[in-house]
Parts: structure tokens; C-alpha cells; sequence
């Protein structure tokens, strides 16, 4: 399956649009164990990814994470603007003169962002962040591609643990960022950047499904 | 949500302009990437102090800017810390050739931007050192928390820091002298109502009309616990328990006291907290040599306070007293 | 009710119990008649000021007793103008043998206590000068009234009044200065939501979420009208327009503004307020040489603002500039 | 009819009580055209007159009522508190050395106390102020006292002026005083002093009732 270029900057345009529609849920769920700006933060952060986009195209693949992983970075602020920056960068620094990608790609990709998301913030899985949605997404993804499934199939698996990862969050009691400061209390909500993350898969997946679907 | 403002997304350049309008003796304001300075920066020869986080917090950081305290202030969305962009732009700013300190509020935004920023700043060739603030009480310092949050004490520190830096110190001292004032200083809020996030357009957390909360933050993140509404005495005689136990303070000792407004608690309760306190320190042998009663560290138009208590020393004492001349505190000049 | 109290009975006291702890270096209280008087008091030979009102406008007036402002402030209930024996005591403690002037702001009930109060003070032969504040600019003085409220302009007129007898002025010289500044200065309010008086325990006035209350007064009284929240453009368009025209303030005039919060309403909000109306006195050609940005005479936990503008001149920026050390205001010293 | 020195204390003692019962209606009364202290001001004035009350038994009825007048101005503040003050003052200096009071030293008294409001405040009938309600009062006493009323039946003519006026003062816009600021909105309310001028003249009438009970 051909991912060009064309397509991460369709997929980034598309994850833009449903940060917008998703912000106030996101700064919703930002409200009882946080600072209620996570939606308003990123929405502002993939705004100004959106702007960047048209001097993006014709680039490469790596510019073009690296360009979209500094303007978050530059944007967002908070917490999550550095985490989704620094993954961005790091899923960028992989593909530098690369107008297309492979199947196998994408799950290196997404490993490299998880470790950068880890550097920065030093979380583990279980701790209620963004990780416990991308970390077992990313584990569905490699399994069923070792059972030999195609990348589509891979990544609609990599939804649905993502969806349960984020769902777990639920009970778990925050050990890291602004939830841990109001401890028991944690417990019963779900995590905002969890519930990012698991919008990012969901985008790339209708993505791929979008390009497989015009290649049959 | 009732504000004074044009909308959510120009508040924070709005209010900037005019701190810029109304103090073009003391500062300087930029934009994009937004960060204030001092006038006269960069203070050749003088260690600078850099200070930043999220708007909503004002006087803090930008009203501290000047003479004798903040070299630069980065302000971030409301409540969100600032990028490292700012950061970097205002450190190369103000820096007077021998080292730029940060000061950092302990939350995982706060520190990894800043962190960021600073990676930037030495790869430039500047000499970076950070204190973290996390005088915080309300928050256990455990494995099972991002450690405690900075509040009070970041006036404290950039103040006592500022002072230092303006004597001359290096930037070594300086370092000591705002952890110094850190390790010594705990804190801890309540809040009477919750605030609105403009561009979330209503309350963080409800509050019924008979209720209260301990252990708030001031990014209007809910405390550790719900209680009914109390008098002054109990509130006070709550937060002053935790406050004092924890350091702990002593008999005998000598103390600053900063009793903080949350933003939307008029001075005359603020003063009622105040005497509250008075009481019962006097009756724990405490003495509370200097005071800073006000609202310096708010929350938006949260409704609440908090207590900050600094044990002093003769050098902490001397360098809280050295002149200062920001927007929001002047003395001695 | 969500007040940091511990009842509506014991709030003033308490309150002047705190500032007393927090500023002894600045002043001392006095209790059965309650009064603030600077430390220093009597200065002798020098005029001495004294004024005061209802309690709930803090720090309005007690936070500007000092040296270069107020001798004394006599702090009634809340919202209820201070009696007699504590205007006639707190004269006699700051009387400095040259006489004492009495700033008093035009309510029926402040001046009649406040002519009371003088009226005994002579009988003892003090010399006592009255200077009655009046700018508020959303009152038509007119039969119809008891004339214009008096609410900014009172704090410039204790500033630069109080700077005009540290620099040695007769009673006669000091008055004329103040009734200079009164005349000199206009201002008009808005409340964003009404106050409670801790003693009545419910609102003054009730406003919906989408209302704001134009022309309000300083004691949570309703005011001329009743709008459709608007934005901080709009609002300042509003009450800067009424207020430049009655003076009427010219192109060409320097003046001085003072962007004043209600009590509930935090420091970001207020310099959106002075930034919008830079803009309008750019385009009016009206230079802000001085200005003065925060909560100084305020309404309880009312949130809302008021501007308040005053027509300089030489005299009256040189007094303004003048060292003043008190509670909450304090430059030069 | 005898009014005797004793009957004045308990006059005060029934008036005070009267305003701590009617407190929070007063100040009720003073929030929409006023500053919401009216009944917390009268309150507190007359219930320091109270614990003056022990000390003036014995005393003539000049020294009771001037006493009481004092302790109106230096425990009230606000207008009410001049202005009820200076009316006591003004009654009281007519009974110096006075254990005893004819029928027709009340309608004196009264006078002197208007003649003492309007002094001291400056204001005129038809201002919708406490005046409204006292001198119809004191017309009503003084016609039908011409007219051969006894006291009981004259004071019982002045109540029912004294009512009419505070109503009166509903439809009046307010040209004196804080309910003056409000303009055209001070129309409709009734004015706080002008009822609490009223409760002085009720329980006037309810201690004379008394009185003439207890002779007959
Ligand atoms: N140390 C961390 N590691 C990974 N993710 C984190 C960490 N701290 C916070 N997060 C994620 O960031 C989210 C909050 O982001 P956001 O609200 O934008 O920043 P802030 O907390 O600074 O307001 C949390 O829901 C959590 O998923
Ligand atoms: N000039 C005046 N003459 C007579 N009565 C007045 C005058 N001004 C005010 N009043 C009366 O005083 C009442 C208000 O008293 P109060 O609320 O105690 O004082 P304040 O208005 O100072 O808060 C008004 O309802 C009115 O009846
Ligand atoms: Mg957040
Ligand atoms: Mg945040
Ligand atoms: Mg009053
Ligand atoms: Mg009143």
C-alpha cells in the first residue's frame, strides 16, 4: 500500500479538523482533573499546523512531520504540546527525503513518536496519559501484522485497543501531569490526552482506509 | 461567563497591551513569540531572571518584571504554559552576558517547555540554570503525583532572587538563594467559587452555594477535598495547620507571611485571613516579621485564598527588603 | 453568602485588627470610636486629612493612610458612613496644630456626620476645612438629586491633597488643591454582577447571566441602567464617552487615568479595560501621562469597573509624582 | 393623660425591639433604591439606646430623650442616624427636668423632631424621605386634636396619615438621599425611612393605647 506524501498532508488537514470539532469535548474532559484547556490547546496547535500545510506540499514526509512536530511544539504549550511535538519530530527524523512509505512504516513511526512521548515525559504505561491509549494500539498493531494481517486490518485492531486504552483510563488513579494533583479524585474520569491520542488513531485509520479503498 | 474582555482568544495580547501602555517606564512588551522584559534589559554583568507560565495569574509573572525582581515574564495561553519559542526568545532578550535563570512552577507543562527552551538556549551559548518551584502542600510529594505543584512561593523566589541578582550575585548564588527560599517556604489555597476558563465558557468545577474547596490550585484545577463553608478562623485555622506542620515551622521561628487573594476576593477579607492568622501564630511562639497581603497569584475571578509562609533569616530577610520597582510591587525606590 | 468572614458583626474590626498586625510600621488603629491614623501621628505643623465612609470600599481609605496621603480614615459599617465621634477623634489625634481638612465624599449621610463631626471639632477649637468629592458622572447634579456620588476622584484627591500638605501647604492651599483635583477629575461604573452586604446576606440586586448594570455606585446600588453584556470595547466605549464629555476632557488635554476593579474583578481584566481606552483617547488626542490600574475603591466582591479620569496640569502631575508610602500605594520612598 | 418618665423608657425599650423585628424588612426595603442598610443601621442605633435604657432610670424625660439622641448619632452613622438623632436631641431639649408630659407636649415634640430632620437633611415634604411619613402624621395629630380628639384617638388619626405617607412615597421619585442617584427607578419602591418612621409612630400610638388602658 503507496502512503505518499499527498496523504500525510491530507491526514494531518483531516486530524486538524477533528481536533476543531473535538475541542470542547476534549477541554470537557479537561475539566475535572485538569486545567480545561487541552481541546482549546490543541485546536490551536493543529490550527497553526493547517497554516503551515500548503508550504508543505511537494515536500517530503520527514519535513513534513518535523515542520508539523515544531509548529505544535511552537503553539500548543501545556503539556501536551510538547509530548505531540517531540512525537511528531521523532516519527519525522525517520523519514527524511521520503515521499513514500511502506506498510511497515507506520508502526516504526508510531514507535518512535511513543518513545519520544515517553523521553519527554517520563510516564509509563498505567499512569492515565495519552501512553496507555497509544502504547497497547501500537502492541495490536504489530501483532496482527505478525499474523500476517494487512495494514489496514492492523490498524482498525490498533483502534479498537487504542478505544479500550483509553477507556481504562477510566478507573486508573493519575500518577503523572495535572490529574495526579488531585489523587483519589482521579479515579472515575476519562483522560483528555487518552482521548486525543485515541483521535489520532481513528484519523489515521479512516486514512488508510480512504487510500486502500481508492486503490481497489 | 461574565468577563471584561473582547474574546477568548485576544484576552491575553489585550491585557498585555495595556500593562505595555500603562508601564512603558518599567517594560517592554514583544509579540509574537509574546514575552515582557525590563526597560533597561539586558543588564550587562547581571545575572537575568527569567520567569513564565500560564496567563490568569496576575500580577504574576509580567507585574514583576523591573527593577530588583523578573528580568522577563512569559505568559502562555490561560493557564497554559508558554512555548518554548517565548521562553527562548526573552532569555536571549534579557541575557546580560553571565547566565539566565529560570524559574519554573513544578507542573509537567511548565518544565518540559522551559526544559525545551533551555536545551535551545545553551546550544546558543547561554549559561541556563532553573529552580523549580513546588511549595504546595496540598499535594503529596510522592511516586504517585508529578511532585508538588508551585504556588506562593514563586512571588516569594522571584522577589528574594531578584534582589540577589541585583546585587550582583553569580549566578550560582542566585540559584542557592531562590532554592534557599523554595525549600523553606509551603503554601496552600482554598477556593469560595470556582473560575471560568474563557475559552471554555463556564466553571471548572461547580460549587454549591454552601460549599468550599481545599487544596486548590491556581488553574482553577478542583482541591484534594469538599467541605461546608466555614468562618474565616476555621479556614484559616485549616490551612495554616497543614501549612506550619509541614515544613515544619518551629517556636521561635521567624516568618514572612503572605496571605494571597485568588482573584476575585476583595482586600477586606483578605485582611480578615490576616489577622486570623496573626492569632494563631502568636499562640504557636511564631513571629511574623514580614507580610505581603494581597492578590498576586490569582486564579482568574476565583473567589478564595491562600497562605504562604517563607522562614526567614537575616540574608533572606535583607535581600526581601532590597528595593524593588515592578508594576505590581515597589518598595525602597 | 461566600465571604471570608466570621460574621457581619465582627468583619470591619476584624479587618482593621489585620491591617493593624500587617502595617504597624505604617499605622495605628484605635478602637470604641474605630479610626486609622498614621504612625507618626500628629505631624505638627503640618495640615492633616482626614476622611472616611462606609466600610467595603477597601483599601479605600484606611489602605491610604500614610505619609503623603490620608493623617487618618474613620471606617463606618459597611456601607454606612462612620459617626461622629469617630470623625471628631480621629481629628484630634492627627491635628497638627495648623489645622485639618476633611475629605468627604457626597452622600447625605457622610456629610451630615461629617458636619457633625465638625461642627464639634471647631467648638474645640480645631480649624477644619471640608473638601466634598463629587465626580461621578452617571448622577445628574441637578434639584432632582443630592447631587453626584463621589467615588474615583477621591483616591487622586487624598494623593495629590496629601502630597500638597507633606510639602508644607496651608489649610487654605490644600483645600483649594483638592477642590481643584474634585473638579478636575469625572468618572462613571459598571457592575458585572451586584454585591452582598455581609449583613443583609443576599444580593443588593439581582443581574442575569447575560446583563451588566451601567452607573452603578460604590455601595452596590443599582444603577441607571440596565444592558446586555457587552464587550470590554463596547463597555469602555460607553463609560469613557459619558466621562470625556462632561468634563468635557479636550485634544490636547493631559490626563490621567485610573481604571478602577469593583472587588471581584482580577487585574487582567482591568488592563484589557485600560487598553481599550488608550485606543479611544489616541483617537481623541488625548495624552495619558499617568495612569493607575487596579482595585483601590471598590464595592465588596462586586465585579465591574470604573474609570476615572483627571485633567493635569503642573501642579497637579508634581503632587501626583510626590513620595506617598501607605498600605496600597507607595512610590518614591 | 399622664406621660411619665417610665412610660417614655418603655416607648424606647418597645421601639427598639420593634426595629430589630422589622430589620431585615427595612433593609429589604433599602436594596433596590438605596444601599441595603437601613434596618442593620436602626438596628444597631437603637439597640445601643437599649443598653443605655438601665442608667437613665430615674431620669427626666429631656435627659432620656437626649441621651437617646446621642446614641442614635454616635451608634447609627449613614443618614438615618443624624437625622433620628437630631430628632430625639430637638424633642428632648423641650423636657428638661420634665418627669412628666401634658397631652399636648407630644404634638410639640414631634414638631421639634421634623423641624430637627428637615434641618439637619435639608429636604422638603414630597422628596420621598421619612418626612413624607411624619409630617402628614403631625398634621393629622394636630386637626384632630383641634377638632377636641383625646390624645388616643389623635395619635390613632396621625398612624393612619403616617401610613398613608410612607405609601405615598411609593409613586414618588426621590429627589434627596441615595434612592435619589437612581433616577426615574426610584419610582415604585417604598422609601425605607419613611416605613421606619412609621414603626415609630405604630408603637407611639401602641404605648399611649397602653397608657389609657391601664387609667381607665
Ligand atoms: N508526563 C506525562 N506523560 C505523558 N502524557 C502526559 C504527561 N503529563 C500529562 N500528560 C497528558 O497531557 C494531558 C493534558 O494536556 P493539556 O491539558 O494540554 O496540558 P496541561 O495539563 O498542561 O494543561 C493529560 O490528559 C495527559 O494525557
Ligand atoms: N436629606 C434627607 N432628609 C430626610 N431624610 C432623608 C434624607 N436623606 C435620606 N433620608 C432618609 O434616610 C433613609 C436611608 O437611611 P439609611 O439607609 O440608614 O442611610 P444611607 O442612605 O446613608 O444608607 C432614606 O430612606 C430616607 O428616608
Ligand atoms: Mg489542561
Ligand atoms: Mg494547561
Ligand atoms: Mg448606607
Ligand atoms: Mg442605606
Amino acid at each position: 500500500m503507496r502512503i505518499t506524501a499527498e496523504h500525510v498532508i491530507h491526514f494531518l488537514d483531516t486530524l486538524a479538523a477533528r481536533m476543531k470539532e473535538q475541542r470542547a469535548y476534549l477541554t470537557e474532559l479537561d475539566s475535572p482533573i485538569g486545567d480545561a484547556d487541552h481541546g482549546t490547546n490543541l485546536d490551536r496547535g493543529f490550527s497553526a499546523v493547517v497554516v503551515k500545510l500548503p508550504e508543505l506540499a511537494g515536500k517530503d514526509i520527514g519535513t513534513i512531520l518535523k515542520m508539523t512536530g515544531m509548529t505544535l511544539v511552537s503553539n500548543v504549550g501545556g503539556s501536551s504540546g510538547p509530548l505531540y511535538g517531540t512525537a511528531f519530530l521523532r516519527a519525522g527524523m525517520l523519514f527524511s527525503d521520503r515521499y513514500e512509505l511502506a506498510d511497515d512504516d507506520l508502526q516504526t513511526a508510531l514507535e518512535a513518536a511513543l518513545a519520544g512521548i515517553m523521553m519527554r515525559g517520563k510516564a509509563q504505561r498505567g499512569e492515565k496519559t495519552m501512553i496507555d491509549t497509544l502504547a497497547p494500539a501500537i502492541d495490536a498493531l504489530k501483532s496482527a501484522r505478525a499474523a500476517g494481517a494487512d495494514l489496514v486490518t492492523a490498524v482498525r485492531e490498533a483502534t479498537i485497543a487504542a478505544e479500550q486504552g483509553m477507556q481504562a483510563t477510566i478507573p486508573m488513579l493519575a500518577t503523572k501531569g495535572r490529574a495526579s494533583y488531585v489523587g483519589e479524585r482521579s479515579i472515575g474520569h476519562q483522560d483528555p490526552g487518552a482521548t486525543s491520542a485515541y483521535l489520532i488513531i481513528v484519523v489515521l485509520r479512516e486514512g488508510l482506509e480512504q487510500i486502500a479503498s481508492k486503490a481497489s | 461567563m461574565k468577563k471584561l474582555i473582547n474574546s477568548p482568544e485576544t484576552l491575553v495580547r489585550d491585557a498585555l497591551a495595556g500593562m505595555a501602555a500603562a508601564h512603558s517606564d518599567l517594560i517592554n512588551v514583544y509579540f509574537d513569540p509574546d514575552f515582557v522584559v525590563r526597560a533597561d534589559a539586558p543588564v550587562k554583568g547581571k545575572v537575568s531572571l527569567v520567569s513564565g507560565g500560564g496567563s490568569g495569574h496576575e500580577p504574576l509573572h509580567s507585574g514583576f518584571v523591573g527593577r530588583g525582581m523578573l528580568d522577563a515574564a512569559c505568559p502562555g495561553a490561560v493557564f497554559t504554559s508558554p512555548v518554548p519559542d517565548q521562553i527562548l526568545a526573552a532569555t536571549k532578550a534579557v541575557n546580560g552576558g553571565v547566565g539566565v535563570l529560570h524559574i519554573v512552577k513544578n507542573y509537567t507543562g511548565d518544565i518540559m517547555n522551559f526544559e525545551m527552551a533551555a536545551e535551545l538556549a545553551q546550544a546558543e551559548g547561554i549559561k541556563i540554570a532553573s529552580v523549580i518551584i513546588n511549595d504546595d502542600v496540598a499535594v503529596q510529594d510522592s511516586l504517585y503525583t508529578a511532585g508538588r505543584r508551585g504556588v506562593g512561593a514563586t512571588v516569594l523566589v522571584e522577589k528574594i532572587g531578584g534582589a540577589a541578582a541585583e546585587a550582583g550575585m553569580p549566578l550560582a548564588e542566585v540559584k542557592r538563594i531562590c532554592e534557599k527560599v523554595n525549600a523553606a517556604t509551603r503554601s496552600m489555597g482554598m477556593a469560595l467559587t470556582s473560575c471560568t476558563v474563557p475559552a471554555a465558557g463556564k466553571p471548572t468545577f461547580e460549587l454549591g452555594p454552601d460549599e468550599m474547596e481545599i487544596g486548590i490550585g491556581i488553574h482553577g484545577e478542583p482541591g484534594r477535598k469538599r467541605l461546608p463553608l466555614a468562618s474565616a478562623a476555621d479556614i484559616v485555622g485549616m490551612l495554616a495547620g497543614a501549612v506550619l506542620d509541614d515544613l515544619p515551622f518551629k517556636r521561635g521561628d521567624e516568618v514572612l507571611a503572605f496571605v494571597n487573594g485568588m482573584g476575585g476576593t476583595p482586600l477586606i477579607e483578605l485582611y480578615i485571613v490576616y489577622n486570623e492568622l496573626v492569632k494563631i501564630c502568636k499562640t504557636k511562639g511564631i513571629m511574623l516579621s514580614r507580610n505581603l497581603v494581597g492578590s498576586y497569584i490569582t486564579a482568574l475571578e476565583m473567589a478564595g485564598t491562600s497562605l504562604t509562609l517563607l522562614k526567614l533569616d537575616d540574608e533572606l530577610r535583607q535581600l526581601w527588603d532590597a528595593p524593588v520597582h515592578t508594576a505590581a510591587l515597589t518598595w525602597g525606590v
